[in-house]
């Protein structure tokens, strides 16, 4: 199965169904270590893009560029722009294409975590966002099966939460409260463990 | 949530209008959104340009210093939110006229971002962008890590001295180095002894006992260096003063400025007790004061505190130090 | 008590210490008890005096404005309290430049027993005094009552439009006189949110719930025409201009100056916000707004809440307002 | 029995107990109705008297101008102005004199009451410390006798308390609280009681 136009406007609907869901979740995630803002933003961002899927472009490049706009307009919370980044990468690799294969999403995932390090200068392994997609694009990487492809991107957010816990912060608002992260979820991994867990189809 | 509001949602609109129905002589809005505040007057061709931006909730820090002999424009985000990469985008057009833009914020990650995407935007249109962060806040990373200090008060300066030196008709890279030399020799402190309520959040940003303070706290509740019991005036005042000049040492001849900033609440009989402190240490360093300022320059909404910004200065900050400005909020000269 | 100060009985004088510190070039102590400030300059002989007087926490007022173009002298009391007629007396002697002086204050009883007992002493001096009590708050007893009615924010309209008429040269009589027509045309009213601590109480002043306001409310806790629960910004500012109407109606081609001043914690943004209504409402009634004035004009140290005051002008006032003055915590021209 | 310097001593170290007695009471008194410092003011006022007591001249004008003078200076509350105000009226009436008999307390007393009236421009029955010197003044006319005239005093002040208690108070900070003030004795009024009971020794 590939994905395309169709099952980009269906996941659009799981997604946002997703960011409703976990809204007070994340915003008290964030709440604990930064601005409590990150429910708002994903939220938002989600409904922005809903907005436009009347006319999301064929041209996968362009359908996701048209999401990160919505990412840029939505706020200038680190998260939403981070968002915003990651898919103007992967709509530059995708200009001109209507269809692409489950086979690359571990490519266009470390496109995305690429673009975002770039942005946002922090390291792999700093309890971030990054390290989620990190470990996404590892796990399933040579994996052609989208049924495979979900599963193992799905558990993967998973592990990245649970490998990551007993580490201290480094990066953003969080870094400020030192060894007290240590024990608690990077609020942007478990936001990214909504997104995959929509997209993958998986609870 | 103790608050002169309507819907939270739209504080920062709400506050945006009324500025600009008080001081039409100072500012206009611009931009797609109405969230970049420009100068009511256009500047002259070729003056390089000045633009800032960042969470609202400071004023009159950000927005509340463009004018002139400060800045030329300031995209304005929700409350303790950076603005998006759109809004400032549009800051920096608008305060292009042809000569460059130097941006002039605090060190927030979430701002950074956005104005290097911004920047990035707009060089496709040809126009040139440096940048200067401060980050003077000495409680949020030691002096090692200083790329990690949080941007506060000390931007004041900055804004003042870059905005003298870009009316004055120095180039972009000129201006930038005054700016990059100003943020360098800034180093600030804040104590909290009360927060602030963010509209949309709804609730205080933390939580402090009522004889409780915290030595170090961020200007949007970020956790500081010490919390206890609150201490006289005067021993607050020596403990911040000790850390500042811990990090960054004075000596006799030495030429600064200092800022005694109320957050917010705090009243201006309170900094005046407290810049008795810090007059008497600063000279026992052997330092000269020039032009202290003590007031409110960078607040968080009604938040209780006050923060110290000293400035080291040379002869040509001091200069461009008492050069005149003149926006809604500052007047020199 | 959530406050920063030393001893609390030292908190005026080493208030007063602080202010003289930052601001040589505006303030001086005079006097046997440090409780008077005058000008740094001594003014021109044959000059009318201006002096005003009350208890400190109310910063910029009274001592704040003290400068060119505004008051010539104050006497500071202790905080909320009126200073001794005997320090009165030495404000009147140190602005008396042999042309007479002008008592310009608010109407508190304390007040008025002291300088008019200043005004006796002084009399054998041969200082020729005159007196105008500022009576704004409309809040405090009926328009049928108006002699009682407190002075509050419009005092400081009233130093302005006085300052500029005696610094213009007029004599005694016209500046007094001048003085007297902008009491008689300002009305204020407040609306607290939370109270402040008087150093020596140690108290707040009053207690209120956190959803609760309480309109009319006067500066130092006094009890308002209404407490009620927190209104959203739009229904409170109409429900204080609708008292201000009531009380002085406007009609087209009328000419006021409105001042939307924080008591205190409440954050210039928020007063943003609120000036919306009030220019809606000005102008609805057909009134041009000359000059509004938004920020912390007169407060009570860190009291949440704020106040309105609506000047209405003819051309004299109109004029002498926009007039030049200069003292630390206002300027114009 | 006539008063003179001696007397005058001996009635300023009781007025200095009293006033320190009453603290509390005097400012909580006032702190319902205004703002709190009644007793401090009486006190302070007293601790200023009490430092004088050394050079107190014999001439009772003088003596009482500095008693006057002590309270001008202690602060500018409207207690301490009225009563700086009352003495000095009485002082200008004792100038040159050395002593002066009990027969003359009524006569002295309406003075000082005249001339804070003229001071602060309340009504008497407006329940101010007013009342309370004219129930004194009013209960002691026509006594010769110093034991007479100390007992007509002390029952006159709390029969001036008793006898404004249900009335609303109509001057000063108490007035705002209009109809609240009925039931609740004037601060001013009770201050005045601590004082005729000290001066005229008895409780
Ligand atoms: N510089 C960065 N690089 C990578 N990830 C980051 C960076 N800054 C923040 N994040 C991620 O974003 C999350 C916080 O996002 P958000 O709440 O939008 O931040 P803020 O409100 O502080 O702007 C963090 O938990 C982290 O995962
Ligand atoms: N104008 C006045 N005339 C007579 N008595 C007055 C007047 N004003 C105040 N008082 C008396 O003084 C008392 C309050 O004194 P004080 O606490 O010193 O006042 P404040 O603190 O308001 O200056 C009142 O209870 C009243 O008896
Ligand atoms: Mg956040
Ligand atoms: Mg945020
Ligand atoms: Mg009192
Ligand atoms: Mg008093």
């Amino acid at each position: 199965m590939s994905i395309d136009q169709k099952v980009l406007l269906a996941a659009v609907v799981r997604l946002k169904e997703a960011a409703d869901r976990d809204f007070e979740k994340l915003n008290a995630a964030d709440g604990a270590l930064g601005d409590g803002d990150l429910g708002i933003t994903l939220r938002r961002g989600m409904e922005l893009v809903s907005e436009t899927t009347d006319d999301m472009p064929e041209d996968l490049g362009k359908a996701l560029l048209q999401c990160a706009q919505a990412f840029t307009k939505s706020s200038g919370s680190s998260y939403g722009t981070l968002m915003a980044t990651g898919l103007m990468a992967m709509a530059k690799s995708l200009k001109g294409e209507t269809a692409v294969d489950a086979s690359q999403v571990s490519t266009l995932v470390a496109m995305a975590r690429d673009a975002m390090q770039a942005r946002g200068k922090a390291e792999i392994g700093g309890k971030t966002v990054l390290d989620s997609l990190d470990a996404v694009a590892s796990a399933t990487a040579g994996k052609q099966d989208a049924i495979e492809v979900a599963d193992a991107a799905s558990s993967a957010v998973d592990d990245a939460l649970n490998n990551f816990r007993q580490t201290q912060a480094t990066i953003g608002r969080a870094r400020m409260f030192g060894e007290k992260t240590i024990g608690m979820d990077d609020p942007g991994m478990l936001a990214m463990q909504t997104i995959i867990k929509a997209l993958a189809n998986r609870t | 949530m103790k608050k002169i509001l309507n819907a939270p949602v739209d504080y920062v609109d709400e506050t945006l209008e009324g500025l600009m129905a008080v001081h039409p002589e100072y500012y206009r809005l611009y931009g797609e959104t109405n969230r970049v505040v420009a100068r009511a007057k256009e500047t002259a061709k070729g003056k390089v340009g000045i633009v800032t931006g960042g969470g609202s909730g400071h004023l009159p820090v950000f927005t509340g210093y463009v004018g002139e002999g400060l800045l030329d424009a300031c995209a304005v985000g929700d409350v303790f939110a950076s603005p998006s990469s759109e809004q400032m985008a549009d800051a920096l057009r608008v305060a292009d006229r042809g000569a460059g833009v130097l941006r002039l914020y605090g060190n927030y990650g979430g701002d950074v971002m956005n104005f290097d995407m911004a920047g990035e935007l707009v060089e496709f249109e040809d126009i040139r962008c440096t940048s200067v962060l401060l980050a003077d806040d000495v409680a949020s990373a030691s002096i090692d890590e200083r790329e990690k200090r949080r941007g506060v008060a000390g931007m004041v300066y900055a804004f003042k001295t870059a905005g003298a030196a870009a009316e004055a008709g120095q180039d972009l890279d000129a201006v930038t180095a005054v700016a990059q030399k100003t943020a360098d020799a800034c180093r600030s402190i804040g104590v909290a002894l009360g927060p602030c309520t963010v509209p949309q959040a709804g609730t205080p940003t933390f939580e402090i006992a009522d004889d409780e303070m915290e030595i170090g706290m961020g200007i949007h509740g970020e956790p500081g260096m010490r919390r206890g019991k609150l201490l006289p005036a005067d021993d607050i005042a020596n403990e911040m003063m000790d850390r500042l000049l811990e990090d960054q040492p004075l000596s006799s001849g030495d030429k600064v400025s200092v800022l005694v900033n109320s957050l917010g609440a705090t009243p201006a009989e309170e900094l005046y007790i407290l810049y008795r402190t810090v007059k008497a240490r600063l000279e026992a360093a052997g330092a000269t004061i020039v032009m202290p300022l003590v007031g409110r320059y960078a607040c968080s909404m009604e938040m209780a505190g006050v923060s110290f910004t000293i400035c080291k200065l040379d002869d040509e900050l001091e200069s461009l130090l008492k050069a005149p400005c003149d926006c809604a909020f500052w007047r020199v000269g």
